[in-house]
């Protein structure tokens, strides 16, 4: 599985992107967020607040409670600021 | 001529979004040269949203964007205003990378045969554009360090929430 | 800051609207490109209306004003748009005598620190200037001949209605 | 007093301004308008429908009810259609 992150999420992971294998039982982006909150401090640091946190599954915007089984890429990143 | 049950669109129109990413400056005048006139287009509504310098504090902002989603979410939304309204032309350009400030940042463009669908298209395309499309800005400061990243606002989002209501 | 109790108005901004009626071409690129940016400016909406062919069957429009009063009603609802939103500028230019199809008619500008005054402010200096500046518009045909003077809109007369209750 | 006209109604009446003395008893834009439109047939054409007619007091808009008195130029004219 492929994610990516942007903006704040980036610069806290610390990487751009990468390659994780998942445990049995992440079905939805909910489970997913609160997983990779648990893999260590710079996680942790970056999702401190997973409920702001979107989702994107193959670059269309997901729910917390959408389930990411078939996405071959994951993007999480800050609310967006454009415009 | 009656629109499509499904889509709302006029047939035979025809008309598709035009939406561009950018790293270089955007050509606010000649994007508007281009878009107006043509005969059945009595008014065109253009947003050009700049770069502030925040009272002399900001040196430049930094546009991160997802590239291949920001381009889709884009060009999503502008199908909605299509659909929404009977526009004659729709454009939104966004630009990427280090802006200074007095620079634009976004352009969007609408025209149509009555100003009320200008209006309200351009509006809101820039209130989705803003909740929607995958850029996030990050301050330069004058004092050469690097400030933090733009925060969201909620008024963006019930600016865009309102159109649901509409 | 706070606003003057009387007049709404912002002190020290001290911004002056731009009222201009001429009988040459409109340059809506130098309109935008002498508005936008300048630090403070985080959007400009335009509306630029143009002239349309009527399906092929309109050689020109005849634009008809009454001197004086067509500078001053635009002045007028020029000061009422900067007195209700926080603009940063504020402009509007238009043409009279004959106007060809796909010419421009008219243009509006309005800058602000953000999005949602531009927008309302242009829209509302539009939805006033067609109900109360003293324009006419009579057509001229594609066989020759002088069509009638085109029908004042009861629509204008509701969109205009509406910023009263807003 | 100076009366000025525009678009239709300049058509109408066939001329685009002209010096009137008005009658006693001429007191409203309400009593104006009823008066011109008896002063011949291009003005009851002009005038047919004088609800319909807009009125400026020395380059200011008027209700058909304000007082004519003091104002040096009055126009007569159809609803606008610019912008």
């Amino acid at each position: 599985m492929k994610l990516v992150y942007f903006a704040w999420v980036k610069e806290r992971i610390g990487v751009a992107e990468e390659q994780v294998e998942l445990p049995a039982g992440i079905i939805t982006v909910f489970d997913l967020l609160h997983w990779l909150k648990g893999r260590g401090a710079n996680y942790e640091a970056a999702l401190q607040a997973p409920e702001i946190i979107r989702v994107a599954l193959d670059k269309e915007h997901a729910d917390h409670s959408d389930p990411i089984a078939g996405a071959s890429e994951i993007a999480i990143f800050p609310p967006m600021t454009g415009g | 001529m009656t629109a499509d049950a499904n889509t709302g669109r006029q047939p035979g129109l025809q008309i598709e979004p035009e939406v561009r990413i950018e790293t270089g400056r955007i050509d606010i005048a000649a994007e508007i040269a281009s878009m107006g006139g043509g005969g059945a287009i009595g008014g065109l509504v253009t947003f050009s949203g700049y770069c502030r310098d925040e009272g002399g504090r900001l040196s430049a902002l930094e546009l991160e964007h997802y590239p291949g989603m920001a381009e889709r979410e884009i060009a999503g939304i502008a199908w909605q205003a299509l659909e929404r309204w009977p526009l004659l032309a729709c454009r939104a350009v966004h630009r990427t990378g280090r802006i200074l400030p007095g620079e634009e940042i976004v352009f969007v463009g609408c025209a149509a045969e009555h100003r009320h669908a200008a209006f309200e298209a351009a509006s809101f395309l820039m209130d989705f554009l803003k909740t929607r499309a995958p850029f996030w800005k990050r301050e330069h400061l004058k004092d050469g360090s690097t400030g933090g990243w733009v925060e969201h606002k909620d008024t963006d989002d019930l600016a865009a929430d309102k159109w649901h209501r509409l």
